[in-house]
Order: structure tokens, then C-alpha cells, then sequence
């Protein structure tokens, strides 16, 4: 492995530019081997950088008196009274579903699971959305079907409900289709693990499943375009096991009762690298991993593969001192992995030992401070003339137009995808799907969350800026019209190539829209992800600024419900 | 004539189905099993003119429908 | 009543019965993990509703053939009460309990939501609440819903008066349209020979609460808190 | 050794899952196609002094968790 010749083919394939790749050098002090330039090449991934929206997503309005934690763990957490707090974040697995529909949204939802538990908190809603092609396609057909499938699949399974969603259709996703998963969960506030590691000395812990060569390379994948290629190139993609992630979840919420953790995290994209990353740098330390140590799916991995595997419902722990026993017969218990893979160090280093010899050892500040981080050039999306009515086509009688709406793939019941997700497990659904915001209870109190998951791409092609309002007010709106009180939002950014100006131009009037109306309705952002590079061809999606709020009723018995309940009632019209 | 698909996960891919079958007759005392893994077979019976030509067009079912690359790989025997 | 629901790896439906059993006779259920030798000295035992062991193989396959449910059976043998919800049922199945096979759903597809059955006998414990034909509403929550069983064994089990829910349609007719997953002669739950064994696929715990749009479900557990008290 | 199971529904049980690919397959243009089950294949892996016990090892696990013998027949094949 070692002997690896560093070239610009190799730097190149790693997604790394002449500038970057000197900034390695520069950092390193020397050549990277292999392991490390994989390790560079993954942080410094769109996807775990935000290289080209970090500069943008800055200017969102993320405080409040109800956050507890903002923008910057797994997943934001807000204060929701007595005690308790809502947790919550959204997330995309945009690429991998148009490859493998099932498993890539089979494992979307379990990921975005994982980074709420990972907080301690029992998930106790999923939400998705959605966006597909054309719907005459065939393809279109068979992503749907699949993607249902896998949401269902997953979240069926390990037990949590899937209490609303959104769907649209537009030949723009043709080529590229969106899968937004996204989960709230339930925790004691004063019970909040964090990914900070400390505590020199302290055993690293590896638990959930093996380690096998699952997406290598997916966090790139996730930040590069598209070509016709892609499908001929058939990257990996990974299986999702629900029925592990149940274990993990209960495994980890029995640990979490104890107070033996430390610290953890969960290892999604970019798996033991950015875990062991992150751990490290938010707590100023440095971490040892004995690779060898990783429990492994298959023969003869190398320390490259172990770092980049994106092998699904794994987590990585710091333990306090002595307290491995007692963590490792829970883990047991739930038949389940658990290995001591390494330590929290002084050496301020990722240090990766394979049988005791060094494989690679890179200075952890420098390699998150000097991610790159780009403030591209952006053009501001041109203002649309406005469409003279007597231009349009006569549309015919008002009974036609109804049901051509009625009719249309954007506006038909979607009673047919979430009668496929159990939404009713765990007994506290009080919304089910098809009204404005679900609405779960909370055992044991008079409170529910309302939730729900919105955006109008076709708004935001045509004013990226009010789009991105619209977005947050709709999602405001819902969760009012069912009696709660809008608490505060996580957001799914999914746009084209950021490299070109016009792209640019739409994230950045959408981050704009999304913070004015956050901030004046006071509904933070608390977490997010961004999904860059939809694109085939050359062909980006609709910008599509994804907006997942929580609110909250003090009194869920006054909750309000969509329909109409009696004869001779008033109907009443708010608003402007 | 008839055309049997094999289709199964390719070596290295997650096979939480095979791991759990492992597990379980493990669980039952049966001893020396080393692996599990499972998969699909698909038996279609259909008209064609010869076994080449049936090979052919259940080759071309699988790049289609029957089974994902990405993950999967088949194997077809054809009998009369 | 003194109950006991069984955990399995990859149950998940365990809140909610111990909450509808609790709020039908204001005693909390036990919880009991697989692994744990014994079985407690319990009136009723309940195989609840999830994806033990993923569902992998077969629906229930794996929990069926495990050393707990050879205990259950032994208890079920002895005159205990056993009722398995969902997976539960598949679970009872499985372990050979009850009889037949719950196969995919006939659309293939996994399916939620509110079903209308009605109560074809309320001669058992756990029915007597009903009254006989009674249209009640209860969830469903699965994938493999499909019960089969060969002519010989479904016209026994309708000769000894052993189906206890049937699906329906909205008015409470026992037709095709009411049949949301292709069981045969709309089975959705069934008695074992000795009367103390229930297998159903769909959720009454889920039915028993107003706050759940019903209560529809309460009846059942009732039924076993009255007999069981 | 390597044995194969392969689970097939029993002739007579609706397979609704094979007949959802003769119709998918029809649906893509394919001709011909009269009949189509879809079953269950799984490989193990596993210790045995000879072809003769591993078989009735296999037929074992078959007996007592692969199979259920109310809608599903089986057979297996034993290779070194
Ligand atoms: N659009 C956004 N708005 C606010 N916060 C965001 C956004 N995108 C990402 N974040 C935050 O950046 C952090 C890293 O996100 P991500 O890489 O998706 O996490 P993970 O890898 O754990 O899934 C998270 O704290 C997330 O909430």
C-alpha cells in the first residue's frame, strides 16, 4: 500500500485539484500515502466539506431561545418544555437512489436514523420527500416504486413511523432524482450526547456491523456530476440492514441510560474517517486507530478500505476509563460488534496503526481547518415577465380545469406511497398523512410535535429568493393550521454544479429567502444538508431548497384537524 | 422451454439475509457452517426457437428487469 | 391479568400492546427478552407485531423455531392464553400453533391502514366483548398478510367455528373488495383447536385509544381482562 | 462443501410475486413468456467429512427453519 505512487492521475480520481492537493503537501510536510490521500480526498469532498456553501450557510439565522443545538452536530436539537427535546435533521440520498432506488433509500432513511439516535434521542417520526421525472417514463416508474419501497422497507422494519412526506414529478429530475429522508426524535434534554471526544486515554470503541467495501468512494460520489457513464461505472452500493440498526438503536439507547459514554458518532458517508475526524477535532484532541482491530465483512481489506467504507449502522464511541465491560454485554446482548479500536491521544494527529505499524498519521486541525472553502461566483437568477392572462390558451369550462388538477401527478392523492409506510406504529400518530402537518404525541404528557416537509421547486426556478421563502412559510404554515407552534426548521439544499455562476445564482438566492423568513418569523435553522451537482448532462434539477419544520402543542386535545365536521359550519377564508 | 435465473448478491455486497440464516442455525446447534448467502431464482417458462435463442432473450430479461448490476449477478440454464 | 409480551431481535410493536393491554385492565404487562430461560407464571402470553429477526428467510421462520417459543408452546399447551398480533401471528404460525401460512400480500406491496373486519365469533376469550358480525375498524401494518392454507384445514377451521375476524368492506360485507391482502376466505385471524390461542394480522392495540381515531380494539383486550381478571 | 437449496412454491400456491414479472415483462416488449415463479436459492457453506452427510445435514435445516413445508418444496445440491 505504501508503495503507492503518488501521480496527478491519482490526485485527480480523488477529486482533488492541483491547489488542494498542494495544500496536502504543504500540511503533510511530505508526500500522502494512499490511506491519507483518501482521507483528504473525503473530507475535502463536497459533500463533507461544504466547500462550495459553507461561506452562504453562515448567514442563516441558527439561535434562539428554544435551540439547544444548532447547526454543526448530527442532528439540531430544540427545547420542547419539561424536560424534553425535539431532535431532529433532514437528509439526501439523492445519487445512490437513482442507481439502486431500494437500498439507496433503504439506507438514506437509516442514516438520517442513525444521526438522530446518535444525539440520544428515540426516533419517533420520518418524514421524505421526493422528486421524480416525468411519470410517463418507465424509469421514472421504476424509481418510484423502488424508493417507496426502500423508505417503507426500512422504516417498517426497525419500527419508527413515517408520518408525512411530498412528492412532485418534472422532467428536470429526469436524469437525477431526489430523496430527502428526514427524522424527529425524542429526548431528555439534560441527556444529549455530543461528537466531541476528550479524555486522554480513553478507549475508542467500534461497534454495530462489519466493515465490508461498501461505496468506496460514495462521499465523492455524491459531490461529482453525473455522465452517461455513471450507470456503466456501477459503483458500489451499500445494502441496508434494518433489522442491525433496530439492535443498534436499542443497544445504543440502553448504553446511553448509563452514563459510561463519552462521546459519539455515527459513521455515515466517508464512515471511520469522518467520524474519527470530527471526534477529534471538536475536542482539540488527537485519536490512535488500530485498524486491524476493525471488525471486517471480508478477507484481505486494506487500511484504505477500512477508512473510506461507507458500511451502514456502525457508530464509533469514546468510553470513559473502564467502562468497556459493561458497554461491551449490551452490545453483546443485542448481538452486535464491539471493539476497541483505539484512543484519544495528545498528539493533536489521526494516527492509524495497521499490527503496529504506522499507515498514516495526519494533523487533525489543519485537515479540517484547511478545507477548502469557496465563495464562487454566482449570477442572480433574472427576474421573470409577468404572464399576461389573455395570453394563455383558453383553458375551457372550470369543471375541466378541476379535474385536470385534481388529476395531475402533482396534486393526486398520494394516499398510494404512504399506505406503504406504516404510520401508525408506536401508537401515537395523531395526524396521519394527507393534512397539512402530521402530528405524533408524546407519551406520558399533554404535548405533541407537528411536523412536516415542503418546497415548491417550480417557485424557486422562477425567483430562487421567494422560492426559498415560500418554502419556509408553507412549512410554517402547515404546522399552525394544525395548532402548533413552529419551533424551528432543518433544510435539504439540493441544486446543480455549484461550479457554474447560474446554479450558484439559485443556492444563493434560496439561503437568502430561506433566512429572511426564518428570521422573521423566528423559526431557526438548526440543521441541514446540502446535495450539490444534480446534474446529468449538463441538465441541473430544479433548485430545491427543502424546508422540514417542528412545532409543538402544549395540548394536543386542541389540535386542529383538515376536514370540514359538520353540516351548516362556517367557512371562514384567513389571510390576505 | 424452460429458463431457470439464478440471481445473487455479488461477493462483498451486505447480505443481511444470509448473515441472519447463519445466525439462526447456529441458534438451532447446527455446527460447521461457515457462510449463508441468499438469493433469488426465477423460473420462466417461455417459446423460443432453440436454447441459443432462449439463452438470448432471458440474457436480455436480466439486463432489464430481472436483476440490478449494481449489486447483482445471474447465472441462466435453459432446459427443454 | 397477568401478562407477558415476548421481545424478539427486531420486535417493535411491544409499546404498543402493553399500552392497549394496560389501558384494558390497568395492569402493566411484563416484558420478556427471547434469551431469557424461563417464562413467567403469566395468564397470557403475547407475541407482538415487528420484523423479528428482520423478517429475513420468512416472516417469523427464525423467532418460530427458537427456544422460546418452544416454551410458549408447551405453556400453550397447558391452558395458557396466546395471542400473536401481526409478526406474532406469523410467529404462531411458524412454531405450529396455529395452522396455515400468512404469504406476501396479493398486490405485493406493504400495506397500512385502517381495515374493517368483522367479528365472526364471539365465542372466545378473546372476542366475547363483541357481539357475533360486528363491524369493527382496526389498523393493519404488514407486508405478508396473506393467510393460506389448503381447503381441508380452512374447512375446518370454519366447521369448528375457529375464524374469528374477517375482512370486510366499508358496510361490514365479507367480499372481495374487503379484501385488502388476498387471505383466503378473508381470514384475518384465527383460533387454535383448544380455543386459547389467537394468531390475527391485524392491530387492535393500535385501536384503543379516542386520541387513534377508535377504540374499536379495547373489546379484545377486555375480553381477556374479564375472563383473565 | 457447498450446498445449494433451492425453495420453490409448491405447484397449486398463487405466486403473485412471479406472475407481477410476466407482467412486467410483457409490459417491456417480451413475447412468449407463458409462465414465470419466482423462489428462493440459498448457498451454505459448510463442514462435512462427505457429500452424504452434508446432504442430510442440509435436509435437516430444511426440515426444522429453510423451508415451510405447507406452500414450499425444496431440493438441494451438493458440490465439494
Ligand atoms: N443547509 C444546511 N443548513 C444548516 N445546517 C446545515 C446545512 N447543511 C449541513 N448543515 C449542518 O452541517 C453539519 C454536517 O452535515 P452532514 O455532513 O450532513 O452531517 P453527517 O455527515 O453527520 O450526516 C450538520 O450539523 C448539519 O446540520
Amino acid at each position: 500500500m505504501s508503495g503507492v505512487k503518488m501521480t496527478p492521475e491519482l490526485v485527480a480520481e480523488h477529486g482533488l485539484t492541483g491547489d488542494e492537493y498542494n495544500t496536502v503537501l504543504s500540511i503533510m510536510g511530505r508526500e500522502p500515502n494512499i490511506t491519507e490521500l483518501g482521507i483528504f480526498s473525503v473530507m475535502w469532498s463536497e459533500h463533507c466539506s461544504y466547500k462550495s456553501s459553507r461561506f452562504w450557510l453562515k448567514t442563516l439565522p441558527t439561535t434562539g431561545p428554544q435551540v439547544i443545538q444548532g447547526p454543526g452536530e448530527n442532528a439540531g436539537v430544540v427545547d420542547i418544555g419539561e424536560g424534553q427535546a425535539a431532535v431532529f435533521k433532514i437528509e439526501s440520498h439523492n445519487h445512490p437512489s437513482y442507481i439502486e432506488p431500494y437500498q439507496g433509500a433503504a439506507t438514506g432513511v437509516g442514516g438520517i436514523l442513525r444521526d438522530v439516535f446518535t444525539m440520544g434521542a428515540r426516533p419517533i417520526a420520518n418524514l421524505n420527500a421526493l422528486r421524480f421525472g416525468d411519470p410517463g417514463n418507465a424509469k421514472t416508474r421504476h424509481l418510484v416504486d423502488g424508493v417507496v419501497a426502500g423508505i417503507g422497507g426500512y422504516g417498517n422494519c426497525i419500527g419508527v413511523p413515517t408520518v408525512a412526506g411530498e412528492v412532485n414529478f418534472h422532467p428536470a429530475y429526469n436524469g437525477n432524482c431526489l430523496v430527502n429522508a428526514m427524522t424527529v426524535g425524542l429526548a431528555d434534554s439534560d441527556n444529549i450526547f455530543y461528537s466531541k471526544a476528550s479524555g486522554i486515554g480513553n478507549p475508542v470503541v467500534y461497534v454495530g456491523s462489519k466493515t465490508g467495501r461498501d461505496g468506496i468512494h460514495g462521499a465523492t460520489m455524491a459531490s461529482a456530476e453525473f455522465s452517461d457513464q455513471t450507470e456503466e461505472k456501477r459503483p458500489t452500493v451499500q445494502v441496508g440492514d434494518p433489522f442491525t440498526e433496530k439492535l443498534l438503536l436499542e443497544a445504543c439507547l440502553e448504553l446511553m441510560s448509563t452514563d459510561a459514554i463519552v462521546s459519539i458518532q455515527d459513521m455515515g458517508a466517508a464512515g471511520l474517517t469522518s467520524s474519527s475526524v470530527e471526534m477529534a477535532d471538536k475536542g482539540g484532541v488527537g485519536i490512535r486507530l488500530d485498524l486491524d482491530k476493525v471488525p471486517m465483512r471480508e478477507e484481505g481489506m486494506t487500511p484504505y478500505e477500512l477508512m473510506l467504507s461507507e458500511s451502514q449502522e456502525r457508530m464509533l464511541m469514546v468510553l470513559k476509563p473502564g467502562r468497556e465491560d459493561e458497554a461491551r454485554a449490551i452490545f453483546e446482548k443485542w448481538e452486535l460488534d464491539f471493539a476497541v479500536i483505539g484512543e484519544v491521544t495528545t498528539s493533536g494527529n489521526l494516527e492509524l496503526f495497521w499490527y503496529g505499524e504506522t499507515v498514516g498519521d495526519i494533523p487533525v486541525k489543519p485537515l479540517v481547518e484547511a478545507s477548502p472553502m469557496y465563495e464562487r461566483p454566482w449570477e442572480p437568477t433574472p427576474a421573470q415577465a409577468e404572464i399576461d392572462p389573455d395570453s394563455l390558451p383558453d383553458a375551457g369550462k372550470m369543471t375541466n380545469c378541476l379535474k385536470d388538477i385534481l388529476s395531475s401527478p402533482d396534486m393526486c392523492s398520494r394516499r398510494w406511497i404512504w399506505e406503504q409506510y406504516d404510520h401508525l406504529i408506536r401508537g401515537e400518530t395523531l395526524q396521519i398523512p394527507g393534512g397539512d402537518a402530521a402530528v405524533v404525541r408524546i407519551p406520558e404528557t399533554s404535548k405533541a410535535l407537528a411536523t412536516t416537509v415542503d418546497c415548491t421547486p417550480r417557485y424557486c426556478l422562477a425567483d430562487p429568493e421567494q422560492g426559498g421563502r415560500q418554502a419556509v412559510a408553507e412549512c410554517w404554515r402547515n404546522m399552525v393550521a394544525t395548532g402548533a407552534k413552529p419551533l424551528a426548521l432543518t433544510n435539504n439544499m439540493n441544486f446543480g454544479n455549484p461550479e457554474r455562476p447560474k446554479i450558484m445564482g439559485q443556492f444563493v438566492g434560496a439561503i437568502k429567502g430561506m433566512a429572511a423568513a426564518a428570521k422573521t418569523l423566528d423559526f431557526p435553522v438548526v440543521s441541514g444538508n446540502v446535495s450539490l451537482y444534480n446534474e446529468t448532462e449538463g441538465k441541473a434539477i430544479l433548485p430545491t431548497p427543502v424546508i422540514g419544520g417542528v412545532g409543538l402543542l402544549k395540548d394536543h386535545t386542541k389540535m386542529a384537524t383538515l376536514a370540514f365536521k359538520a353540516e351548516d359550519e362556517t367557512i371562514l377564508l384567513l389571510g390576505e | 422451454m424452460k429458463a431457470t435465473v439464478t440471481i445473487t448478491l455479488k461477493s462483498g455486497v451486505l447480505d443481511p439475509q444470509g448473515k441472519a440464516i447463519e445466525h439462526a442455525l447456529g441458534a438451532l446447534g447446527f455446527q460447521g457452517v461457515n457462510d449463508v448467502r441468499q438469493g433469488k431464482v426465477i423460473e420462466i417458462d417461455l417459446d423460443a426457437a432453440d436454447p441459443t435463442t432462449a439463452e438470448a432473450l432471458v440474457k436480455d430479461m436480466c439486463g432489464k428487469l430481472l436483476a440490478n448490476p449494481v449489486i447483482e449477478d445471474y447465472s441462466i440454464e435453459i432446459s427443454a | 391479568m397477568r401478562a407477558a409480551v415476548i421481545v424478539f431481535p427486531g420486535t417493535n410493536r411491544e409499546k404498543d400492546i402493553a399500552e392497549a393491554l394496560e389501558r384494558a385492565s390497568g395492569k402493566k404487562a411484563q416484558f420478556v427478552w427471547h434469551g431469557d430461560s424461563d417464562l413467567p407464571d403469566v395468564d397470557l402470553i403475547v407475541v407482538p407485531g415487528g420484523f423479528s429477526y428482520g423478517d429475513y428467510l420468512r416472516c417469523g421462520a427464525m423467532a418460530g423455531n427458537s427456544p422460546v417459543m418452544r416454551a410458549v408452546k408447551q405453556k400453550a399447551d397447558a391452558g395458557v392464553r396466546v395471542l400473536g398480533v401481526c409478526n406474532g401471528f406469523q410467529i404462531l404460525t411458524e412454531t405450529g400453533l396455529l395452522p396455515g401460512v400468512l404469504m406476501r400480500n396479493a398486490q405485493l406491496k406493504f400495506i397500512c391502514k385502517k381495515a374493517t373486519l368483522t367479528v365472526q365469533n364471539s365465542d372466545s376469550d378473546f372476542s366475547s366483548a363483541y357481539s357475533e358480525g360486528q363491524r369493527v375498524v382496526f389498523p393493519v401494518a404488514h407486508n405478508e398478510g396473506n393467510y393460506f392454507a389448503d381447503d381441508a384445514t380452512l374447512d375446518r377451521l370454519e366447521g369448528e367455528d375457529r375464524v374469528v375476524f374477517r375482512y370486510a368492506d366499508a358496510d361490514g360485507t365479507v367480499n372481495k373488495a374487503g379484501n385488502i391482502n388476498g387471505s383466503q376466505r378473508n381470514i384475518a385471524g384465527i383460533l387454535n383447536e383448544k380455543r386459547n390461542v389467537l394468531g390475527m394480522m391485524p392491530h387492535p392495540e393500535n385501536a384503543t385509544d379516542p386520541a387513534q381515531g377508535g377504540t374499536d380494539g379495547l373489546g379484545l383486550f377486555k375480553s381477556l381482562a374479564e375472563v383473565l381478571q
